[in-house]
């Protein structure tokens, strides 16, 4: 069991290292990023092999929970575990000229948001998180542009407050039940925290760590940061750190703030983020302001489908969120050479037909048309949504309907640009990197494999969905069947 | 495996073939090729046609919980009879001399092959769909489908192709919602179970239903108020790839309002609502929206100066005979109108084909541009003659028939308003198509024109044969009416009873092969009446009743603008361009609402949002 | 089987007769209401075949001559259908919604004729004359559907048994029948609706292009015209054809309504056409209409 | 002073702190005063943190020969109130160095000068024009009639 710390740990250790080691190793340091993430990947997989979906619990320390801090294992922590290191993988920055404590950032990065995954009380969570802000702000401002830095000035200035709402939330919550694991929690929170108290707290929990969820109303850092940041750093922001951060708020509703009143929250929050944020994006006039505004729409829809109760609600919000992290950072590295207005990219997909056609697989999929695996996602939101009786979730279901139709609009108004015939004053479209076109084509083979495996996928998001809404499950795994609360 | 598997099969092979080829010279009679072979499995499917029992696909899934399921019945073969047959046709026009032509000018021939066999694909696919997913699958499949279609040709192509995408997607978000909406009432997304269900839904789930999807299906039609795109975005459409949507792109929507508000639903539920302070039922509404929708888009290609705009506009407007005939819900009118589908395309390609012939020797499609050419074109104006008779709907031809049982039914049923309706749409067809024929055709031939050929045979053979189909279901309707019977009996409406020449009725039928036999009779007696006396004296067109004048070549002389001058000081100021409006407002709203939303990204502060929220917390905790 | 065939021969021909002493009628009448003789007995005859045989003949193509045919074939097959007594031809086959379409065919011929012609001053004649078609056939498919609607058929031979059984439809339906009444001056073409013809300024109208035997046909046609105007109006408000001597009463009574009107009008030009068409008669019909159907 | 006064006394303080904090990050202009603010919103937090775990009249966790005292300060929230402290430290060092930067680029700490000259660095990057203009979306408008609509018909 070991090799759950060592998931955690070892990115973690390599990032503290590997600045020091650096001068040291030379030009070696830049290999040790993929090796210990392509070791992470493996520890993963055997993990998950050896634990055949079992869900267990590991306490940290030594303290049986629910005194000491723990980690608690399921198949969900474990896939989001993987698509951490996946993705990190990939959208590692491979370039020769990249600032070796970018690479420390990047493992840091790593590291906590493994952790996060994996954590099983909030105090775990708050401190993974912490750590995965300092990485991020650092990754962020990593171009050293004085763009870059006003953004991630502002960025870190709403991320701060918004960990301190986060801790007043927490202290709420332990104010009312004296504990801060989850599973424990989960014993209590039917007594104790189904009141206006336990709301307010999820209140500003949801609003603390929905700062990096890209949630409404706390996502004004975002068009600035992805503009200013590396494309592969906002990919990895968009696709991978806002995930996670949902992550922990599906935990926290499944386990402690299962009222209606907590889901519909974030269906309003969510809902105001798919309207505003794909409105924006119907306006925004340049190529990554406009997948930025995108990006805040897909994470209101995230959100919405997370909070259709019970396990529909489970299960489309994970096929958004797998979805959305999968295109996104793809449309994002396709960004890299064409960052810019639209009339600046007459043409460009006609230099690079390969880029431009995955850019229209990839803007298919986002928009929801079968049979790509985004339509699969969205049918399930839509059903979800439509058999709740709260006509709120009515109101959901039409907002995200109307919202397709503009997402298709500025999408493939955006396409078609690519594919107009150029002007005599035509621009010269540098080609994409060869590394980032790789990549791209890559998640585009993914994509179109999940398409054609769309049912055992579907069976197996089944079971994590099933696993994941399963209170019980985890109150036993972590305390014990026979009921370890005090 | 069966039929229905080797047609698909047949189908994707043909998409890939053409992807992976779509350089070759050959490609377009490749392709051709394909789609003759999909008809030839079709035919082994024809029993289909005839009342046979449906043919599944031996392909099923399972996604999500959902079962997913394929099949063929009545109405998808004929369907897809018409769907591959215009590709066909089209694919045929564009192989030879046309294809060379447009990669002269910069086109990609094989593009379009491709675009074309992926039309049909996904339209098979739609056609076979068994459960309302399905359905939606294959549906956006062929929106999509469409979408390549209407914006390859670049330019003004790809602002109609995006207005197109937006309505077609406002279309089907609406049939998904429809969908989730089924799924909550019964708890699947099968055929079946809608239908067990659809006697007990209450009367507001009804009409909500047919409305989330009735609008969803009638935007791929162009029904009104959802028309605006269509025209346009056909026009801009690469010739032979203009044909093709014309003649059966939209009709999937007709497809999916007959399996999803006639089949599942049921008409009976729709006759059985009554809207609120009217004397309508919910399907009397449907049928005045067919019929405003007949009547608008008439007299909008009435205005028309470009030939393909002119017949897009029809074929807006001849959707609506289709809509009224289907929702009459009889087996007159609805055999009418299914069959009307099948009339529509065959007429309709061959009028496309024959205008992108003129444009293939001439280069522009301008009625005001264009003229005489019946002296270098004879063909291809025999061609648009046909078509011309087909979709105004006058004898001989099979437009006249599917238009008759529109009427009949009408009449039975009493609905005088929309049996005037419709006469007033077929009057201004008339109207709108002599001025085609007349501008392109007839009248003088201007000078560069003078030494034109006809078109090369192998744009003409699609043409002749259409035009040949359009004549002889004209002659005898019932070749056509079996397959619209078998439909009507697959649809669950009731089945025509037919002859050969159309409808035995003892208050008044139909038979066609004696009335054309006698009108050609009398063209006989005229003939003979003609040519046994005098002998007539050719002169040039310039030799002509000038006022005394002497014609030159350079002197235009054919009354082509503005054609209908006195009509339209009557009925000119009532073009209000609404609609236009009623778009570019909400286009307008949009973008005011959407300013405001990026507007909070500059100037909210979050932190101010979030300070609202910590008070109005605290305040709650105390 | 035969005799079927018999008449398909006959009825054209029995209808041509007639027309043409309905011609002659039109021109007798005309006289008289100006002062004059009027034409002998055969003119109207004489007349085509006068232009028949003339020796300029003068041709712009070859459809200009396949309009007149289709204009002349198209009425006499027209003809099939419209029963008189003792020969119902072939009326069950296709009734008065194919007749109605049937009539378009003529048109159409002579519209492609002329516009072969490569004359605008033709071709404006036809816009004239396709706008009249436009204004005449709105009222004239309300009186159409009323009566179809009445006597429960389309087919002309059934309506005509009706009336013989039930009485006549001008008795029943008498605001229909006036509003039909109306729209026959439309149909035949005659004043205050002829601006399109408009015989007077030759240079104008579908006529500009036509001489010889062109212009014989087009009489031809006319004598057709007046022949099935008057059949269609008695067929459907007159009782139809009991036997000849009233038969043929009351289809000169018909025709001679609208001629002795258009002698007493001027003309209006075709936007003035379109307005009063879209008014009185449709209102007329309508209210024929409800009245019929209640 | 009885034990809920203190508890509510304190409770008060730590919420007061947060507003504070809070007031002066948005209405702060000065980006040093902000992070000042920032840093008194976060004491707020830590504070009541504190106040939860708060128990008066317990012994400190300090568990010798594996027994567990009855009366015992939970030690969960005293971690990480002081984890948050680091943290905070570590933040505020970190905004701190990023406000340097900031001075160094843009001459000024007024965040909405700073705003202003980033969104005009982001935008001359994009090559799109001032982002406050009113003229639209770049390229053309979504649905916007091409001209052959409204002229009926290309070449007139």
């Amino acid at each position: 069991m070991n090799m759950i710390t060592l998931i955690v740990a070892l990115p973690l250790l390599a990032a503290f290292l590997l600045p020091i080691s650096d001068r040291a190793l030379g030009s070696v340091s830049r290999f040790v990023g993929p090796i210990v993430l392509l070791m992470n990947i493996i520890l993963i997989m055997t993990l998950w092999q050896k634990s055949e979906g079992a869900p267990f619990a590991l306490a940290l320390g030594g303290f049986r929970p629910p005194l000491g801090i723990s980690f608690y294992v399921d198949q969900l922590a474990l896939l989001f575990a993987l698509l951490v290191s996946i993705l990190a993988l990939m959208l590692w920055p491979y370039k020769a000229d990249t600032n070796p404590r970018v690479f420390g950032l990047m493992l840091l990065l790593t590291g906590a948001a493994s952790g996060m995954a994996l954590s099983g009380d909030l105090f775990n969570i708050y401190v993974f998180f912490e750590l995965l802000s300092v990485a991020s702000f650092g990754l962020v401002a990593s171009l050293r542009t004085g763009a870059a830095f006003a953004a991630t000035t502002r960025y870190l200035i709403i991320s701060g407050f918004g960990t301190v709402m986060a801790l007043t939330g927490v202290a709420l919550i332990y104010t009312q039940t004296g504990t801060l694991n989850l599973a424990h929690l989960a014993t209590l929170a039917p007594q104790q925290l189904d009141n206006a108290t336990g709301l307010t707290a999820f209140a500003l929990i949801l609003l603390g760590i929905g700062v990096k969820a890209e949630l409404f109303p706390v996502n004004t850092w975002v068009p600035e940061v992805y503009a200013t940041a590396s494309r592969r750093v906002s990919a990895l922001m968009a696709g991978l750190v806002s995930k996670l951060a949902v992550l922990v708020i599906v935990r926290l509703m499944v386990l402690i703030f299962p009222q209606p009143e907590a889901m519909q929250l974030m269906l309003a929050l969510g809902v105001a983020g798919v309207l505003i944020g794909e409105l924006s994006a119907w306006r925004a006039r340049d190529f990554v302001r406009m997948l930025s505004f995108s990006s805040i729409g897909q994470l209101g829809l995230v959100f919405v489908a997370f909070s259709i109760p019970g396990e529909a609600g489970i299960l489309a919000g994970l096929a958004v969120a797998l979805h959305h992290l999968l295109v996104k950072p793809a449309l994002f590295l396709l960004a890299e050479r064409w960052g810019g207005s639209l009339g600046r990219l007459e043409g460009a997909g006609r230099r690079s037909p390969l880029a431009a056609g995955l850019f229209v697989l990839f803007a298919l999929s986002l928009v929801g048309v079968p049979p790509l695996p985004g339509f699969w996602a969205k049918l399930l939101t839509i059903v979800g949504l439509l058999g709740q009786a709260a006509p709120l979730y009515w109101f959901a279901a039409a907002v995200v309907l109307v919202a397709t139709v503009a997402e298709v609009n500025y999408l493939f108004r955006f396409g078609l640009t690519l594919f107009k015939r150029e002007e005599q004053s035509a621009q010269v479209h540098k080609p994409h990197a060869r590394i980032d076109l790789g990549t791209v084509s890559v998640m585009g083979v993914v994509l179109l494999t999940a398409m054609f495996l769309i049912a055992p996928l579907g069976e197996r998001m089944q079971t994590i969905a099933d696993q994941t809404t399963d209170r019980g499950l985890y109150i036993s795994t972590v305390l014990g069947p026979v009921g370890g609360a005090r | 495996m069966t039929l229905l598997d080797g047609l698909i099969l047949l189908a994707l092979i043909s998409v890939l073939v053409t992807m992976l080829g779509y350089r070759l010279p050959v490609i377009g009679w490749l392709t051709s090729a394909l789609f003759a072979g999909q008809l030839l499995v079709l035919f082994l499917m024809s029993g289909l046609g005839y009342g046979g029992d449906t043919i599944h696909s031996s392909v099923a899934l399972s996604i999500f919980g959902q079962p997913l399921s394929w099949r063929f019945d009545a109405l998808s073969w004929f369907f897809a009879l018409i769907t591959i047959g215009a590709a066909l046709a089209s694919s045929l026009f564009a192989a030879g001399e046309w294809g060379r032509q447009y990669r002269q000018n910069g086109g990609n021939p094989g593009l379009l092959q491709f675009s074309l066999a992926l039309n049909v694909l996904t339209m098979l696919i739609l056609l076979a769909s068994g459960d309302l997913l399905a359905l939606f699958i294959g549906w956006e499949l062929v929106s999509w489908a469409s979408f390549l279609l209407m914006a390859m040709a670049g330019g003004a192509a790809f602002s109609w192709a995006m207005r197109y995408i937006t309505y077609a997607t406002g279309g089907a978000m609406a049939i998904l919602a429809g969908m989730g909406m089924v799924y909550q009432m019964t708890g699947s997304l099968q055929y079946a179970d809608l239908m067990a269900v659809a006697g007990q839904l209450s009367q507001a789930q009804v009409v909500i239903l047919s409305l989330l999807f009735g609008s969803g299906f009638a935007i791929k039609m162009g029904v009104l108020p959802f028309h605006l795109w269509q025209a346009g975005a056909y026009a801009e459409t690469p010739g032979p790839g203009t044909a093709f949507l014309g003649s059966i792109s939209s009709r999937m929507g007709l497809y999916g309002i007959l399996v999803v508000l006639v089949q599942l639903i049921g008409l009976g539920r729709l006759i059985e609502i009554d809207i609120s302070f009217t004397w309508l039922s919910l399907r009397d509404l449907l049928m005045w929206v067919a019929a405003i929708t007949i009547i608008l888009p008439t007299f909008t290609a009435l205005r028309q100066n470009d030939a393909r705009r002119l017949l897009a506009w029809h074929g807006v407007g001849q959707g609506g005979y289709m809509l009224l005939g289907i929702f009459s819900a009889t087996a007159l009118g609805s055999s009418g109108g299914l069959m009307h589908v099948f009339n529509h395309a065959t007429y309709q390609a061959a009028l496309f084909l024959s205008v992108y012939a003129v444009v293939h020797r001439t280069g522009t499609a301008d009625l005001n541009k264009l003229g005489g050419l019946v002296t270098r074109m004879p063909l291809s104006f025999l061609v648009m003659l046909v078509g011309i008779i087909g979709l105004a709907g006058i004898p001989p031809m099979n437009g006249f028939v599917s238009k008759w049982l529109v009427y009949r039914s009408l009449l039975i049923e009493g609905m005088p308003l929309l049996f005037v309706a419709s006469v007033i749409g077929t009057l201004g067809t008339i109207l709108s198509v002599y001025k085609l024929i007349h501008n392109m055709f007839l009248g003088q031939l201007r000078a560069e024109h003078s030494e034109i050929r006809e078109a090369p045979w192998s744009m003409m053979l699609p043409m002749l044969v259409l035009s040949l189909i359009v004549f002889i279901t004209g002659f005898m309707p019932g070749l056509a009416l079996d397959w619209v019977a078998a439909a009507q009996a697959a649809v669950g409406l009731p089945v025509l009873q037919h002859s050969l020449g159309g409808v035995e009725m003892e208050q008044g039928g139909l038979d066609m092969t004696w009335l054309v036999a006698v009108l050609f009779a009398g063209f006989g007696i005229g003939a003979l009446l003609f040519y046994s006396t005098g002998k007539t004296r050719h002169v040039n067109q310039l030799d002509n009743y000038a006022g005394g004048h002497f014609l030159t070549a350079d002197v235009r002389y054919h009354y082509s603008d503005h054609f209908y001058a006195g009509l339209m000081h009557r009925i000119g100021h009532w073009y209000r361009e609404s609609f236009q409006w009623l778009e570019s407002v909400l286009i307008s709203l949009t973008g005011f609402v959407a300013q405001g939303a990026s507007g909070f990204y500059r100037i909210v502060q979050p932190a101010l949002l979030m300070l609202v929220v910590v008070v109005l917390a605290l305040w709650v905790v105390r | 089987m035969m005799t079927l065939i018999t008449e398909l021969f006959l009825m054209p021909l029995v209808a041509f007769v007639i027309g043409l002493f309905m011609v002659l009628m039109m021109r007798k009448i005309g006289a008289r209401l100006q002062r004059r003789v009027g034409p002998p007995f055969f003119q109207p005859l004489i007349d085509i075949i006068k232009f028949h045989s003339k020796e300029t003949q003068i041709s712009h193509g070859l459809i200009h001559d396949i309009g007149i045919i289709m204009a002349v074939g198209g009425y006499i097959a027209a003809e099939t259908l419209l029963p008189v007594p003792g020969m119902d031809g072939i009326a069950d086959k296709g009734g008065i919604i194919a007749l109605t379409y049937f009539l378009m065919i003529p048109s159409l011929g002579l519209a492609l004729g002329v516009g072969q012609c490569a004359n605008p001053n033709g071709s404006i004649g036809i816009s004239r004359a396709l706008t009249a078609m436009l204004a005449y056939d709105i009222p004239f498919v309300i009186v159409i559907f009323g009566v179809s609607w009445h006597y429960g058929t389309t087919n002309l031979v059934e309506m005509v048994n009706y009336q013989q059984a039930n009485g006549w439809g001008i008795v029943e339906m008498p605001i229909l029948a006036l509003a039909g009444l109306f729209t026959l001056q439309g149909i035949m073409g005659k004043q205050p609706f002829e601006i399109y013809v408009a015989p007077a300024e030759i240079a104008t109208g579908p006529m500009v292009e036509m001489g010889g035997k062109y212009m014989g046909g087009l009489f031809i046609m006319q004598a057709f015209q007046f022949y099935t105007a008057g059949v269609l109006y008695t067929t459907l408000f007159l009782g139809g054809g009991e036997n000849w001597p009233t038969f043929l009463m009351k289809i000169f009574i018909v025709v001679s309504i609208p001629i002795m009107i258009a002698y007493m009008f001027p003309r209006y030009r075709t936007e003035d056409m379109l307005r009063l068409m879209w008014k009185w008669p449709v209102i007329a019909g309508l209210i024929g209409l409800a009245l019929v159907m209640h | 002073m009885s034990d809920p006064e203190l508890h509510w006394l304190l409770y008060g303080g730590a919420i007061g702190l947060i507003v504070i904090g809070a007031a002066g990050i948005v209405m702060g202009k000065h980006l040093f005063r902000i992070i000042l603010a920032l840093a008194i919103a976060e004491a707020g937090a830590n504070l009541m943190l504190v106040v939860a775990g708060l128990r008066p009249d317990a012994v400190a966790p300090i568990i010798t020969g594996g027994m567990i005292p009855e009366q015992m300060v939970d030690p969960v929230p005293q971690a990480m109130v002081l984890t948050a402290i680091v943290i905070g430290v570590g933040i505020q060092a970190l905004v701190l160095s990023l406000a340097i930067r900031v001075y160094k680029a843009y001459g000024t700490l007024d965040m909405r000068e700073i705003r202003l000259k980033m969104a005009a660095d982001i935008d001359a990057e994009a090559g799109v024009d001032d982002e406050v203009s009113q003229e639209g979306p770049a390229g053309e408008r979504p649905l916007e009639l091409p001209d052959a609509v409204t002229s009926g018909g290309p070449g007139q």
